[in-house]
């Protein structure tokens, strides 16, 4: 009988706490909330300084975005990514020399010469994991993600969302049609120029 | 209000002329038409209180207006608006193996039972849709209804989940009954009469000077019976720590799976206007209806008015603030809880209260 | 940190030979260090004597790994095994044939070995005598051929649906 | 007059509902679906079926290099990445036998508690939802962002971090990171009184969970179950404590086992109370951790430049907040692992619903599979 009138009296106590502590929050409601009303008021970005001497190590995981003019084609972010979600191809070109038309700038920013033209640099971003492995590897700095420490070039860029996959592949390189047409024909030439002079050194 | 209107109509010259057939069909309609825009009013206003309090009660902010062009309104107001409107014009499907007539009839018994049950409810002194001289006992025996409709609704939509919503329901509404008509019984006692006015009038004056002479207050016997009252009216409206038949958790949503669009309204319709007769019927038998509560000042038809409000309302607020803090029952506890405490305290209650009474006066 | 455990792993080593049958374990200077490796035929017998032995008494299995050792070499399957009493574990080794590998099961002496069990035939095909339910645990009950084989080769259509399906345009 | 109606009870059949609770459910904690047979409310038997999520994690590692198998150990237990990659990278360094300096040794075990912290919050909150309370879930999930919000700080992931690597961290600390973490643990160790008053001491609450879906000693360990729901069942067996890796052992905490306050020892109320416990014994750790925090030293000191490990096999274990995450590595001296097999806690955890649920009603399967705390990205791989 002891343990009926005592069950009844705990249920009432505990009951009794618990609408307490959700009064406590009606009440506190005015600097309680955390809602965050999203179109009109955005996430704060976390601070820049991220403390250590290299300025180059970015702490923001939101789109990928590569600095043409300073890629030199190494395809060292193309192997380091886990989900193999970029794809370069390069065409062999003279040391360090514009080609203006395919806007290809012959000296990056750190001043090494470029010896290759970066045909095509697509990164998939429907297939990108955000893990921000390929940005370590790059020995230009070119290739990281927007609103990281280079956010003076590329402003932070979270909302990329599309209609169509396919728009969401992002081509960095922006060589003319014409102009890879042709180097792919020089190089053709050139292999067929070896092939024949093997032949020719073989018989 | 019948009658008052058809008084009305007498000395009208040309509604007078009428038959009294249509007169009396008029005059229903005008008494009905208000009383059912009330309930969808008190169901649009129910929904934004209740998301405004649970987002309250959870550190959120609920339904906001922002930014330009169509919104929710300031704070949210045209959120219920919005959502009547979507569920108006969703398309609502009805499943192929499904029992057409029964899962086309069910909300539509569950929405009457809820609706008639207000016919009897006292908003002020004069404003009463039907003054039944047995008005307790009517909504009472209007309230169980609802529970067919919830069975048709399980059964029809041919779904394993939404049976066992049904069944629990069922069983849950029918042992909750008992407790809640013994204890409006020891109200019924104090009176002497059903009629709804009476209670409310037998309420006026006030008990050792300040307090105002409601059945609340009256013996220790009463104050215990408007807890168990209010307790068991919230296990019929299916609401937390009762909700097992649409226990989202488990059973997806309970008897209501299968129902979208404008059908599934009707639950949600019918769910406030439940909530609305329970807390009418507690704050009529156990606060005074639109007794004022300082006895003598402020008691005329309009301040009626707002004290039957002002009590309704604390009540659903109550019964919102118990969902967004308790977890479930489950079925057996809930049983349990219902035979083995509510109904011998509900029995003491009736005892006490015949006895209070003897001694007392 | 590692010497601790070789020597216990020695004591181990010459607790079963002695208890078990003589010479179970060979203990030369070439015999592995940290595992023990035994035949299929009386490996059932050996799991009763590790888990109910008092000294041994293995009652909890940490691990089963199913292991391709290569193209044309065998399968194996490695048990770790762990006493929560004695805060000791111990790893035994089973090299079967790549044709018609079967193990006697062990699923009626850890109960996890069923689902771990299941695991390992759902992924190489080793197939677990005396399991009373042996279906494939992860992979939809039809798939055919087991994927971590090392000649495994993908399908390209899974009931009519083409597999990888790339998008236009990346090649 | 013989009775007409000879209706005895045996012929009354009633037989068994199988009720699939599918794959898309409310509260299976992801993509499970489970096969019950009840006789009305009761259980008789469930069986589990497993894999709507396998995405192939033992084959993907077989053909990316050590350091690419990192974001891949991220998405094994979504919800305790930190400890999953703390795992991974003991395990390799192992193999290698790196030595990881102090200052990397002291974040790793901060984030990794952290992550524990928050990993224990949703499980406390997801099992209120399954038994009925809904505001004790968005208390969990508003103290969990603010931890979401430190790591955001760290790495500048919320979920998936790739943070520890083999051999050292991605990332160093943030200036102001420290005082930050300082400022969390101040306003969170009295929060937990909160979820205390709200659920833990709540009669419906006891009611639901003590003395359901009971756990014994011996059944837990033959089925392999470890972490909370194993100290759950009276086990003092924590590999922090026991098995002790990394520099766990330089710190003093407590291991809360389940002594059955409220029901049974084993019952669901033991496994929700201990993840309780074990969130001020993981705050007292990371307060313990910050002190001892060096502050010089470089985080990529000891990266590898080319990860070779020699040929060769380890198993290691780590205690993540599921249980023992154990990772069997065999290498043969490519870069690429030959063999990795991921033991997974909530594996084990989910093999013995069957066991435990028999006899209970429906509304109890989701307590016990709420207390059991799985996670299915971790079970499917």
């Amino acid at each position: 009988m002891r343990k009926y009138f005592s069950n009844i009296w705990l249920t009432i106590t505990t009951l009794l706490t618990g609408m307490r502590v959700t009064l406590g929050h009606v009440l506190r409601i005015r600097k309680g909330f955390v809602t965050l009303q999203y179109p009109v008021e955005r996430w704060p970005r976390p601070e820049r300084n991220i403390g250590f001497s290299e300025d180059s190590y970015n702490v923001i995981r939101s789109r990928l975005t590569v600095d043409m003019d300073d890629c030199i084609g190494c395809l060292k972010c193309e192997r380091a990514c886990p989900v193999s979600c970029i794809k370069i191809e390069t065409e062999k070109v003279e040391k360090g020399e514009d080609i203006l038309e395919a806007n290809h700038r012959g000296v990056t920013s750190q001043g090494t010469q470029k010896r290759l033209l970066v045909t095509r640099f697509d990164i998939d971003m429907t297939e990108c994991c955000y893990c921000n492995l390929c940005t370590y590897p790059c020995p230009e700095e070119c290739i990281f993600m927007t609103g990281g420490p280079n956010s003076d070039k590329h402003g932070l860029d979270y909302e990329f969302s599309e209609y169509d996959r396919n728009d969401m592949i992002f081509r960095f390189a922006k060589v003319p049609e014409d102009i890879v047409a042709s180097y792919k024909d020089k190089k053709v030439k050139v292999e067929t120029s070896r092939t024949e002079a093997d032949e020719g050194a073989e018989s | 209000m019948v009658n008052y209107f058809l008084d009305i109509f007498a000395n009208v010259s040309w509604l007078a002329a009428m038959p009294s057939g249509t007169q009396f069909v008029l005059a229903a309609l005008m008494t009905g038409l208000p009383l059912f825009l009330f309930v969808a009013i008190n169901a649009l206003i129910a929904v934004y209180a209740e998301r405004k309090i649970s987002a309250f009660m959870q550190d959120r902010l609920g339904p906001m207006g922002q930014g330009v062009g169509l919104h929710a309104g300031k704070w949210g107001l045209l959120q219920t608006l919005a959502d009547a409107l979507k569920l108006i014009l969703k398309q609502d499907i009805i499943p192929a193996l499904a029992d057409r007539k029964l899962f086309i009839l069910a909300p539509f018994i569950i929405f009457i039972a809820a609706f008639v049950a207000i016919a009897a409810m006292p908003f002020n002194q004069h404003i009463l849709a039907a003054d039944f001289n047995i008005g307790v006992f009517f909504i009472l025996a209007v309230g169980s209804v609802g529970v067919i409709g919830i069975i048709m609704a399980g059964y029809s939509s041919n779904n394993k989940w939404s049976l066992y919503g049904a069944m629990r329901s069922a069983a849950q509404i029918i042992s909750y009954e008992i407790p809640a008509a013994l204890s409006i019984l020891t109200v019924i006692m104090l009176t002497g009469s059903l009629q709804m006015q009476e209670i409310i009038k037998a309420q006026s004056g006030t008990i050792w000077g300040i307090l105002p002479n409601w059945f609340i207050f009256n013996n220790p016997f009463t104050f215990l019976a408007f807890f168990l009252f209010f307790i068991s009216g919230v296990a019929e409206t299916n609401r937390t720590p009762f909700d097992l038949p649409e226990a989202e958790s488990e059973l997806v949503a309970g008897f209501h799976t299968e129902y979208s669009g404008m059908r599934w309204a009707f639950f949600f319709l019918s769910e406030y206007a439940n909530v609305f007769i329970v807390s009418g019927i507690t704050a009529v038998a156990f606060l005074g209806g639109w007794q004022s509560p300082i006895s003598g000042y402020l008691d005329g038809p309009i301040w009626g008015l707002v004290w039957f409000f002002g009590k309704v309302s604390f009540l659903i607020l109550v019964m919102m603030w118990f969902r967004w803090t308790f977890p479930r029952l489950r079925t057996d506890q809930l049983m349990r809880m219902g035979w083995k405490y509510f109904l011998p305290a509900s029995l003491v209650n009736i005892l006490g209260v015949g006895l209070w009474d003897l001694v007392v006066n | 940190m590692a010497s601790a455990v070789e020597m216990h792993f020695k004591q181990l080593v010459e607790y079963i030979n002695e208890q078990f049958r003589k010479e179970f374990v060979q203990t030369g200077e070439e015999a592995p260090a940290d595992h023990i490796s035994v035949a299929t035929a009386d490996w059932k017998a050996f799991a009763e004597f590790l888990k109910n032995d008092e000294q041994l008494f293995f009652d909890a299995m940490m691990c089963i790994t199913g292991v391709d050792y290569g193209e044309e070499s065998d399968l194996g399957v490695i048990y770790n095994l762990h006493s929560m009493k004695h805060n000791h574990k111990l790893e035994v080794r089973i090299n079967l044939p790549r044709e018609k590998p079967v193990v006697p099961s062990v699923e009626q002496i850890w109960r996890i070995a069923d689902w771990f069990e299941r695991e390992t035939y759902d992924m190489y095909g080793i197939e677990f005598q005396g399991h009373r339910d042996l279906r494939r645990i992860l992979l939809p009950e039809d798939w055919e051929g087991f994927p971590l084989r090392k000649d495994y080769e993908f399908p390209t259509t899974y009931h009519g649906i083409e597999v990888p399906k790339m998008k236009e345009g990346w090649e | 007059m013989t009775d007409t109606l000879d209706l005895e009870l045996g012929s009354v059949q009633a037989e068994e509902m199988v009720l699939n609770m599918g794959p898309q459910h409310p509260s299976t904690h992801g993509v499970l679906r489970l096969k019950v047979r009840t006789d009305g409310e009761i259980v008789t038997h469930i069986t589990p079926y497993i894999g709507y999520l396998h995405r192939c994690f033992e084959k993907h590692c077989e053909n990316v290099t050590y350091e690419q198998v990192i974001p891949y150990t991220d998405r094994c237990d979504y919800i305790a990445s930190m400890n999953n990659n703390f795992g991974y990278a003991v395990a390799v360094e192992q193999l290698m036998d790196i030595k990881v300096p102090e200052k990397v040794e002291h974040i790793r075990v901060i984030v990794a508690e952290l992550n524990r912290i928050a990993s224990h919050l949703l499980a406390v909150g997801t099992f209120g939802l399954d038994v009925g309370a809904f505001t004790p879930f968005l208390y969990c999930f508003r103290d969990r962002e603010r931890i979401l919000d430190l790591f955001e700080m760290l790495c500048g992931a919320r979920l998936l971090y790739s943070y520890i690597w083999i051999g050292g961290l991605s990332h160093d600390l943030p200036v102001g990171w420290v005082e930050k973490t300082y400022e969390f643990l101040d306003y969170f160790e009295p929060q937990v009184e909160e979820y205390n008053n709200l659920l833990t001491f709540n009669k419906i609450f006891i009611e639901r969970t003590a003395d359901v879906g009971v756990l014994p000693r011996e059944v837990a360990i033959s089925y392999g179950v470890t972490g909370p729901n194993l100290r759950g069942s009276g086990v003092k067996w924590d590999l922090r404590k026991d098995d002790p890796y990394s520099i766990y052992d330089r710190f003093e905490f407590d291991i809360p086992i389940g002594t059955g306050v409220m029901g049974t020892v084993g019952d669901c109320w033991d496994r929700y109370y201990i993840r309780i416990r074990e969130i001020e014994e993981s705050a007292k750790i990371v307060r313990q951790a910050l002190e001892q925090l060096p502050r010089d030293g470089d985080v990529h000191e000891a990266l590898p430049k080319k990860i070779r490990p020699p040929k060769g096999h380890i198993y290691s274990r780590t205690e993540t907040p599921r249980g023992d995450l154990g990772y069997y590595i065999i290498s043969d001296g490519k870069p690429i692992p030959y063999r990795l097999k991921m033991r997974s806690p909530a594996f084990t955890a989910l093999s013995c619903i069957n066991e435990i649920s028999h006899g209970w009603m429906i509304s109890d399967v989701f307590a016990i599979l709420g207390s059991l705390d799985i996670v299915l990205g971790e079970i499917d791989r």
